[in-house]
């Protein structure tokens, strides 16, 4: 790249002038341009939808969370001191279902995806804005169905429903809350479906597969798990209700059905869900590791690839959650080795990341850091998968606290480190405002601290032999529980402080112009907030993404408050 | 523009679908022993490819619906494939000894 | 060979999001073929489970199969086959903007439906009288009659599951029908005939597969 | 057994061999860390805004390069799958000659019984340096046999068996816990394993009251619930004859082969229909409901030990 090249000249479009007013608030915007309870209930424009969404998953998110810190505080001592056994285990089960269905696996897609694929684009909306809206209904029906079983009392069987304990010896509310699940499953189905027609259909003139920003191709990858995965997760929730309804069914061991079938089924969904979960994380962090590194991506064609290595490998590693399940020796085997071979493209990504920022001109805005952090959390969550993808060392660690905090690594110390940083990266365009900038930054390293603190004691307590779903253990594990109890308290100020400073600069952030990161994306192309259809006209792609350059350097909008 | 196909397509393509089942239902009543199963199998994807190709215009579509009427079919096949052999490679490594 | 149409009027169907028809019907028509792709795999639990348990239990399965109706399984398939075709004979006329054919090719695919479920009734009601439906009397005289009550389980959800999604096909072939005779469907707004015929004929291939697998395990 | 600690005591021959896997891997994670967060580091340091480093001629990829963190990370789990595999492999195959140990496992105990006919509830005593074998089921949901120490876990599924073996190394007690959630007291099905010297282990077997032999108690089933009716020379029933029949290759009625392990005798007591011995009928009734778990476990240890008798000359 010639390193004079000011960024914006690669996208030609009309709507180039707005970068030209830098620090100005669109009147005439999305927000404003239809008001009223009603005219948001029946909006078909994708960028509301993204906030209905947003502010969905939040109230699902604090929930979970409760539930969370609850438990967090009963294991403080080795004995029951809060809550009951059975209480405590309706409590890990909320905060399972309500953590990966109504928050993780939405919280990328539905937001951020939403709100920014179709500007990414070129496009005015995406190809099917009833169905967007249709799905965020039936996502809200899914969640007030999940809310309406934890209000009758709860589910006590964990996230994972195994039979026979959901189907035949549970006593708790199994079948509305598997509804519930069931439900949303559709919401994700149909938000899928929107981002592939979208996607292969809708993009501006010029931008062709290998021009696309690397989130979109995250988002593709991700769509392809959820149209590809959900029914099978949707089938077994209905087969298990209905076996729970009935009393007996395909899974029931009277009738000579095999428990462990049911596993099959429910693993061939919910570890591709995990690339549900992790895949857009993935996609923000190649967005903000270019923009605020001001550099194109290094090795474009091998991280877009990667993430479509990552969402195919992804259904045929299922089995390594059935390690001691009695599954066969052989599958065990098979599934060992794909479960290797799809930390290959995860570590891809990494590299090239790494290998992005030299030469750059790196800016350590509040994005910059969550996705750092993200690199380094999710590198350990990574290493730590191969541990339970290596059959032998899983025996010994499977259903312990080393799973629980391999997967809080990469789920919460990727996604929903993602999440944060995408959420900063895009709010000038979606509030066409500024976060306080140096809140921000403490936060970020509030959030990385108070993680760490949490989760990376779990790996010796879980290497110890101390299970997973324990209301009561031995207790020469409890300075363990300490440790991860005070690092959860830390992590939940992290996580506090955002809320506060983004409901703050909703109304009073300084108004943050078109480009306040002078990024190169289309989704920057228009002003902040953006017009109801996105661009006053079609823009033109004559060039790659990521069209930085670190020579020149850049002023960003950091010192805001 | 949009192009449509002529009545007798379909007309044959019904009529090969209801052989198709006549040969089915009449294979079901001699023991072929397991080739009782491959046959029918064998029948019924070549009546889902017809109906695919003639009613449903596979023929004539873009690559993109051709790889989204295969891409379901295929992850079937990885969920069915790798599910039974486990059930298949179960009793190789025997309990006892 | 082909007989080419020209469109009139098409833009008035457009959405804003699009920029003309032909990208509209694409993306409706992929949209739809993705929705089936999860179809697939929705059914695919059902058959994953039967294809693990007639692996387990071949022997049972293939004595529980000749309990079934072999007689109205098989006129069921051939009814919803003629149901197909008649569905492909709607779109070609929601295509050549032929209104009264449309609404009678819609009708009468609706009727074809309306037959397999009846005669999926007539054979429900015969299989509960013959003591196979699981936990409502269910009686098995051979031997390891749970073996046998998973065979009927599986049975019952797998058509059950095709006889929703029949009912529904109804459902939307009725709503059509009337449109089609409110004259909706005129000067080349024919997309919503065609997505609908999609799912028509998916779930017409859905049966083909369950025909032989339930009714003709074995010979009989 | 309760006092801090960072690592797990190593009790066990699979815990010397699993330990030295997860030591690999964690060396080999520290070097992958060291490559990817000093680099980042350096980077952030070195290219911070406003450094006057040289920007000029940045790279945005190299197939070279692209290919050698692709490939070398492929042949390096190659490698570790491989490993770990043959260790997996070795965890799963129990070897021969083992103390052998009934488990039932029930919402919320493990129910154990040892060969002699001794009883156990959430305790097991064993003794140290002899290989223990058990085979386990459960009565209700899942369960999972976990003892850190030992670095061996395995589900206990309803409606069938698995296994699990482990030869202690070192006397003392050690934590079982059930690994897999079980409902509302799964944290309190856990118990202890006992690793005793062979000659208190001895003197254990014999302490309390004297115990009739899971054998015994299977013979007592074999006559009391008429399996002997038809299983016997002078039946007037065809069955097969069940003496020399253990672990040998039975020829079915469809044509196929089957081994007469635990697994098929299970079956065939509970799911007779599913596997025809060639050359018999289907007459025999399923024994679903009227067996408890601990019951078929004592017929197949009786069946087990005519098994391995002479098949009768006539």
């Amino acid at each position: 790249m010639n390193g004079t090249t000011p960024a914006p000249e690669t996208m030609k479009s009309a709507t180039e002038l707005v970068v030209e007013r830098p620090g100005e608030f669109a009147r005439e915007n999305y927000l404003s341009i239809h008001r009223g309870v009603r005219a948001w209930l029946l909006t078909k424009d994708h960028k509301r939808i993204g906030l209905l969404y947003l502010g969905t998953i939040l109230i699902f998110f604090l929930i979970a969370s409760v539930a969370a810190a609850l438990m967090r505080i009963e294991l403080l001592t080795p004995q029951p001191k809060l809550v009951t056994s059975e209480t405590y285990n309706k409590l890990f089960t909320i905060h399972g279902v309500l953590m990966v269905w109504f928050f993780l696996i939405p919280s990328i897609p539905t937001v951020l995806g939403n709100f920014v694929l179709p500007m990414m684009i070129g496009a005015r909306d995406v190809a099917f804005p009833k169905l967007n809206l249709m799905s965020w209904y039936i996502f809200v029906a899914g969640g007030a169905l999940a809310l309406w079983s934890l209000i009758r009392g709860g589910v006590d069987t964990g996230w994972t429903f195994y039979t026979p304990y959901s189907t035949t010896y549970a006593n708790t509310h199994v079948i509305s809350m598997a509804a519930g699940v069931f439900v949303a499953g559709f919401s994700t189905i149909v938000t899928g479906i929107n981002f592939i027609v979208t996607t292969h259909k809708m993009r501006a003139p010029g931008l062709t597969w290998f021009r696309l920003p690397l989130f979109v191709w995250s988002l593709y990858a991700t769509s392809l798990i959820m149209v590809l995965a959900t029914p099978v997760l949707a089938i077994t929730l209905a087969l298990i209700s209905v076996e729970r309804f009935w009393g007996v069914g395909i899974f029931d061991p009277k009738l000579g059905g095999d428990p462990v079938l049911f596993q099959h089924l429910f693993w061939f969904y919910s570890h591709p869900a995990v690339y549900i979960m992790i895949l857009p994380g993935m996609g923000v962090i190649s967005e903000l590791i270019t923009c605020f590194s001001r550099k194109r991506i290094y090795g474009y064609a091998w991280v877009g690839s990667a993430s479509m290595a990552i969402a195919i490998l992804g259904f045929m590693v299922w089995g390594h959650h059935m390690f001691v399940s009695s599954q066969s020796v052989y599958a065990g085997m098979i599934f060992s080795i794909l479960s290797f071979l799809v930390a290959v493209p995860s570590g891809i990504k990494v590299f090239n990341w790494t290998a992005t920022l030299h030469k750059g001109s790196i800016h350590f805005a509040t994005p910059m850091l969550y996705a750092l952090g993200f690199i380094g959390l999710f590198t350990i969550g990574g290493l730590t998968g191969l541990f339970l993808a290596a059959l032998a060392v899983d025996v010994h660690v499977h259903d312990t606290y080393f799973v629980i905090a391999h997967f809080h690594y990469i789920m919460v110390g990727g996604m929903v480190m993602a999440f944060m940083g995408g959420l900063h990266y895009w709010w000038p365009k979606i509030s066409g405002r500024l976060y306080p900038e140096f809140a921000g930054k403490l936060a970020a390293m509030i959030t990385f601290i108070g993680f760490n603190l949490t989760f990376f004691p779990q790996f010796i307590l879980g290497y110890l032999g101390q299970p997973r779903r324990y209301h009561i253990y031995p207790p020469e594990f409890q300075i363990f529980h300490v440790l991860s109890t005070a690092g959860a308290s830390v992590l939940g100020i992290g996580y506090l402080m955002p809320l506060i400073y983004f409901i703050w600069s909703w109304r009073r952030g300084r108004a943050a112009g078109p480009n306040p990161w002078r990024a190169t994306g289309l989704e920057w192309q228009t002003s902040s907030p953006p017009p109801e259809h996105n661009f006053e006209q079609t823009p033109i792609v004559t060039g790659p993404p990521y069209s930085y350059s670190a020579e020149k350097d850049v002023d960003l909008n950091l010192a805001s408050i | 523009m949009e192009e449509v196909v002529q009545p007798k397509v379909y007309v044959r393509t019904c009529i090969a679908l209801l052989v198709l089942l006549a040969v089915t239902w009449s294979i079901g009543y001699i023991n072929l022993g397991p080739f009782n199963l491959i046959v029918a199998l064998a029948v019924s994807i070549a009546k889902a490819i017809v109906i695919a190709l003639f009613f449903m215009h596979i023929k004539g579509s873009s690559r993109i619906l051709h790889l989204a009427a295969v891409a379901g079919v295929i992850w079937l096949l990885i969920m069915i494939s790798l599910t039974l052999g486990d059930y298949i490679s179960r009793g190789w490594v025997p309990l006892n000894h | 060979m082909s007989i080419s149409i020209s469109p009139a009027s098409e833009e008035a169907f457009v959405g804003q999001q699009f920029d003309d028809i032909e990208q509209q019907r694409d993306a409706a028509k992929l949209g739809m073929w993705i929705f089936l792709a999860t179809e697939v795999l929705f059914f695919g639990g059902l058959f994953l489970g039967y294809t693990i348990y007639r692996f387990t239990y071949g022997h049972i399965f293939v004595e529980a199969s000749r309990k079934l109706d072999v007689l109205i399984g098989g006129t069921n398939t051939a009814v919803l086959l003629i149901s197909s075709l008649l569905m492909a004979f709607a779109v070609r006329a929601a295509k050549l903007d032929q209104r009264r054919a449309l609404v009678g090719l819609l009708a009468g695919t609706a009727v074809l439906g309306c037959v397999f479920m009846s005669l999926k009734g007539v054979e429900y009601h015969k299989d509960y009288v013959d003591h196979l439906v699981p936990r409502m009397g269910f009686k098995w005289e051979g031997a390891d009659p749970g073996n046998a009550e998973l065979f009927y389980w599986i049975y019952f959800a797998m058509t059950g599951l095709h006889a929703i999604h029949v009912t529904v096909g109804i459902g939307i072939m009725l709503v059509l029908t009337l449109l089609a005779w409110l004259g909706k469907f005129s000067h080349g707004n024919h997309n919503t005939v065609e997505i609908a015929g999609l799912y028509w004929h998916f779930v017409d291939i859905v049966w083909v597969f369950l025909f032989p697998l339930l009714y003709l395990v074995g010979h009989r | 057994m309760d006092q801090f600690r960072l690592f797990p005591p190593q009790a066990s021959t699979s815990s010397h061999e699993v330990d030295a896997l997860f030591f690999a891997l964690t060396l080999i994670s520290l070097f992958f860390m060291a490559i990817i967060f000093l680099p980042i580091i350096f980077f952030s340091v070195k290219y911070r805004r406003g450094s006057s480093a040289d920007r000029s001629n940045p790279s945005s990829g190299s197939f070279w390069v692209e290919s050698g963190w692709t490939i070398g990370p492929i042949f390096l789990s190659l490698g570790l799958f491989a490993w770990s595999a043959l260790a997996y492999f070795r965890l799963e195959r129990r070897p021969a000659n083992a103390i052998e140990v009934q488990v039932v496992g029930k919402q919320w105990m493990w129910k154990l019984q040892h060969a002699e006919g001794k009883r156990e509830i959430n305790e097991l005593h064993v003794p140290v340096n002899s290989t223990v074998a058990m085979t386990m089921t459960s009565q209700d949901v899942i369960h999972s046999f976990f003892v850190p120490a030992f670095r061996v876990k395995q589900d206990v599924v309803p409606g069938r068996y698995t296994g699990i073996w482990f030869k202690p190394t070192r006397t003392g007690e050690y934590h079982i816990f059930c690994a897999q959630y079980c409902g509302t007291q799964h944290s309190q099905m856990v118990g202890r394993v006992v690793v005793m010297e062979p000659q208190a282990y001895e003197n254990w077997l014999k302490s309390g009251e004297p115990t009739e032999s899971i054998v015994l108690a299977g013979e007592r089933l074999f006559h009391d619930r008429g399996c002997s009716g038809c299983h016997s020379p002078n039946s007037q029933f065809h069955a097969p004859l069940l003496q020399g029949l253990y672990r040998k290759p039975v020829p079915l009625a469809d044509g196929t082969m089957a081994t007469a392990n635990d697994e098929y005798l299970r079956d065939s007591i509970l799911q007779p229909a599913k596997q025809i011995t060639a050359g018999y009928a289907n007459i025999m009734p399923s024994f679903t409901g009227h067996l408890s778990e601990e019951e078929i476990m004592q017929l197949i240890a009786y069946l087990k030990y005519i098994g391995n008798q002479p098949p009768p000359s006539q």
